[in-house]
């Protein structure tokens, strides 16, 4: 069982980053057939801000404070929609893993996407279906709360998979939210873009725990 | 993609530094993102911020300047300002008299203006906000809220910044700016796409013969993707939507030709005629008219068409002297 | 080839058309294909006629108005117009203290308005001509009378018109147009071609690494083809051209870069950013500047920079109010 | 033997617009490569007008009225270049024909051919071998000079054929007036677009010839 203290967080959310980048044109592409193409730019500068504040924070950085410097990089650098949101889910995982010395467990991290996935919805208005990245990040969510008491590794690895299928399925989803909306029916048959980037998050951090058990 | 850039995730800071450099008589950096008169806060006025994404230059910074905005927040390319240059602005420009924001009706700007807003106010600052929707292919009439604001903001700012320079109060630089935004309406049109520097690789693609309708200002597709065809055929199209969307009839009007980047000037007035014989033909009076790039989408060819409902007082605000960045009339 | 036209073979006449009826507060019609300021002519002024082809916008009917101007002649796309316009515009901008031509250097423009200013004489009319060679890239320095216009005229029709704005003299306007044209150094670089509309199809073509060195404002190839590099590069490669043809050490400077019709503002302020940096590093004290589109070659992209070697006068016209249908400044 | 008359010469040049229209666009391509890729369209520009001017021709016109005609619709329509160029070349082929009834004989389109070249060089101060239309005007009025006395039509398809290979062979001149000079040695190897339309022209003329006698 992988223990993820701060010190951890900060290497894994470098891990997430580059594991964003790579994937900047292809995130591109998705939302230019019905956005404005620039997400996996978005993401981009906001994971290269991650990654300089990854470099900036104290030894020994608390899981909080690591989580918490996402979300003032995000803050201060993205701006879009998504600045925003991924800026509040950032600090809403601040916030769940308070006082926290390491996140090791399912439920940990159950938490920790509760608590982001709440405050995307909170702050963004969407609603299942809506075509965003909740799509995406709500059915993951569910499955890793059904593996609680298991194996962190594993759980982790299936709640990515969740995630990615069902940023595909998102395919067939008619966006009611965000520039994508205003396409209705065109966007049928178009993956979102968000919904896939959170899926690559989820991927890359099923990844990285699995590499410290090993 | 060839642009005249270094690498493409410097292209914003680079290009505010030349920006700011080229229009140092009129503008002063007050955030790394952001900008303010270099005459700011100006004693009595209402304090305009206006900003949204990078890439629709003259739209927003290249606005700032007598007779329109007094500040404004960069974004990164098609991509909302955060909050934080959107507060460092309305901190530079407020004299006490309070300050409106005006931008496009984009989720992103306004999750940040509306964030940036909440942090003003804690502050003790007395600040509102229009949002601006002009474009008519974006959503049916009834449902205004969700149309995005494209080239039409151009009158919505200079109607709403000339009223700001008389040192009106801020409940009526909100009510005017809020009246302009009520009459004017947009169409555009495009006939390529555009490429985000740091993607590399154009948002979308038309065929040689193929146009789209309704198109918005950054390369998101538009309504309706058709032939290309005769322009006065096409600006007979987008006149159509623009009139059957408000009651002009017998109005003074403000007619824009707005060229999204990459048209010339030439085809824009080719535009601008027929536009202005169908209003003619309307019996609209066009009283004030602007040719040229006023909202942009980097490099994308294609135009856009407003028309503004003017009333007297509207009217009256157009006539006078405006000296910002990159629109200056005497 | 999509543009927003009718028939090509109709597209100058129509934009001149929707040319006119945008700037009727600025100029008015005095022949099919040229025009002059409406308060032409001002008695006792000096009247400056420009002209060229079609396709360079705001060059040449752009700069008609207060400070630049007084008539312009429009040609067919990229080619200079015919003396009957020429003369047209002559006849109608002559208040009697004489007229100036300035035009950039091309085969065409001056066998065309030489015939005018032949005609205009032998009608008693006093006309004099300068031809701009700004280019240092189209031929070397001791053959510079074969040296084409192309960005620089802007400054060289500022200069001069705001001096024939105070009502100086016939010989002093060809003075410090000759002095203004001689003080000025310009390099422009191509990265796409351009479609003349009547013909269809792009002029030349370039690999999607290429860009050209050199060139000229209509779509003729540059001087030298090469790759793509960072703008920073480009930028000092074109300074150094210009700085190596003029001694301009210690001067004070007018700076400006010019887009070449499918560049955005963005990228131009990107250009300005790196070439007022080498002015500054060189010990040029930029006093004037520009940044935008100033002489086109239709939706090519690229960009020109231009340099001026200002003396006292030249600098203290540059101050003036200009109200031009293109250019304005309060 | 054909008779052209003054209304032979009003639809011989209207022939000859058909036949510079129907290459406008190789025309414009030859002069793209080295020059500003306008050439076809200035011709076509032309000769549109002049065909408007034949159709406003008085019924029964000159000769000399006819090429007058032409001459004006340059002056007044294309501008560029080529068209103070063809202005001056068609009224001096005007004047060449003052007071003559037809033109028939292979000394009257010599005279007419060499007063075209005189007053194109004399406006335009080319020198032979600057890669202009007189590389191919010149050989062709020699050759036509060579057959005087001879049959009308296939003189003319000579001095034709003789403007066509020059014009073809103008691609190893490096030009020295006009645009293309700026690029010296980067133009070599390239057809002059003025010279290939002038041959054009003198083919659309024996061609007219031809069709006359039969
Ligand atoms: N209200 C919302 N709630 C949750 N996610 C959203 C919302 N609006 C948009 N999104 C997500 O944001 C993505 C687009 O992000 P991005 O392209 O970076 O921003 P923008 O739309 O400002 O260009 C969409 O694919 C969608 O998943
Ligand atoms: N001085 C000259 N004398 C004769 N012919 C010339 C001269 N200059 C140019 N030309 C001819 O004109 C042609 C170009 O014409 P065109 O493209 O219509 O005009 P422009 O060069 O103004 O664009 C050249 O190919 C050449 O044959
Ligand atoms: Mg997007
Ligand atoms: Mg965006
Ligand atoms: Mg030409
Ligand atoms: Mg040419």
């Amino acid at each position: 069982m992988p223990t993820l203290t701060g010190d951890s967080v900060r290497l894994l959310l470098e891990q997430v980053a580059i594991d964003v980048e790579s994937n900047k044109d292809f995130l591109c592409d998705l939302d230019g057939e019905v956005g404005d193409g620039d997400h996996g730019v978005s993401m981009t500068i906001g994971m290269r801000a991650v990654r300089r504040a990854m470099d900036d924070l104290p030894p020994d950085p608390s899981v909080e404070q690591a989580f918490q410097a996402a979300s003032d990089a995000y803050a201060i650098e993205v701006g879009a929609t998504i600045g925003p949101l991924y800026e509040v889910a950032f600090a809403a995982a601040a916030e769940a893993c308070s006082g926290k010395a390491d996140v090791s467990s399912v439920s940990d991290w159950v938490q920790i996407y509760q608590a982001m996935f709440d405050a995307i919805q909170q702050l963004g208005g969407a609603e299942l279906g809506d075509k965003t990245l909740l799509d995406s990040f709500h059915p993951a969510i569910e499955k890793l709360a059904s593996l609680e008491g298991e194996d962190l590794v594993s759980s982790l690895e299936q709640a990515a998979v969740t995630a990615r299928g069902a940023a595909e399925a998102t395919k067939d989803l008619k966006p009611m939210k965000g520039r994508a909306s205003r396409l209705a029916d065109r966007a049928v048959g178009h993956q979102d873009a968000g919904a896939t980037s959170l899926a690559i998050i989820l991927e890359s951090v099923a990844a990285f725990a699995a590499n410290v058990r090993s | 993609m060839k642009k005249l850039i270094n690498d493409p995730f410097d292209m914003v800071e680079e290009m505010v530094d030349g920006f700011l450099s080229a229009n140092d008589d009129i503008v002063k950096r007050v955030g790394r993102r952001s900008i303010a008169r270099v005459t700011s806060p100006i004693d009595g006025k209402v304090g305009i911020v206006v900003g949204g994404g990078s890439g629709h230059l003259p739209a927003f910074a290249g606005y700032v300047g007598q007779g329109m905005a007094d500040g404004a927040a960069f974004g990164n390319v098609f991509a909302s300002p955060p909050a934080r240059p959107v507060v460092e602005a309305t901190t530079a420009v407020d004299s006490g008299a309070g300050v409106l924001y005006l931008y496009g009706n984009y989720a992103g700007d306004c999750l940040n203006f509306d964030k940036a807003q909440d942090q003003c106010r804690e502050m003790g600052m007395d600040v509102r906000t229009v949002v601006l929707n002009d474009d008519v292919a974006s959503a049916p009439i009834d449902q205004a809220d969700r149309r995005r604001g494209i080239g039409g903001l151009f009158w919505v700012f200079r109607i709403t910044g000339a009223k700001a320079e008389q040192m009106a109060s801020l409940d009526e630089v909100f009510e005017i700016a809020t009246r302009a935004n009520a009459n004017t309406r947009t169409v555009g049109v495009g006939l390529t796409s555009c490429t985000v520097p740091a993607n590399g690789r154009p948002t979308f693609h038309l065929e040689e013969d193929e146009m789209e309708l309704g198109l918005g200002i950054h390369g998101e597709p538009g309504i309706k993707r058709q032939k290309v065809a005769p322009v006065d055929d096409i600006v007979e199209a987008m006149m159509d939507m623009i009139l059957g969307d408000l009651d002009y009839s017998g109005s003074e009007v403000a007619l824009s030709v707005n060229g999204l980047g990459g048209t010339p000037a030439e085809e824009l007035y080719v535009v601008y005629r027929k536009a202005k014989e169908i209003c003619d033909a309307n019996g609209l009076r066009v009283r004030h008219k602007n040719v040229g790039e006023m909202v942009t989408a980097l490099e994308m060819a294609g135009a856009s068409i407003s028309l503004v409902r003017l009333d007297d007082e509207m009217s009256a605000l157009l006539d006078s002297t405006v000296n910002t960045c990159m629109y200056k009339k005497p």
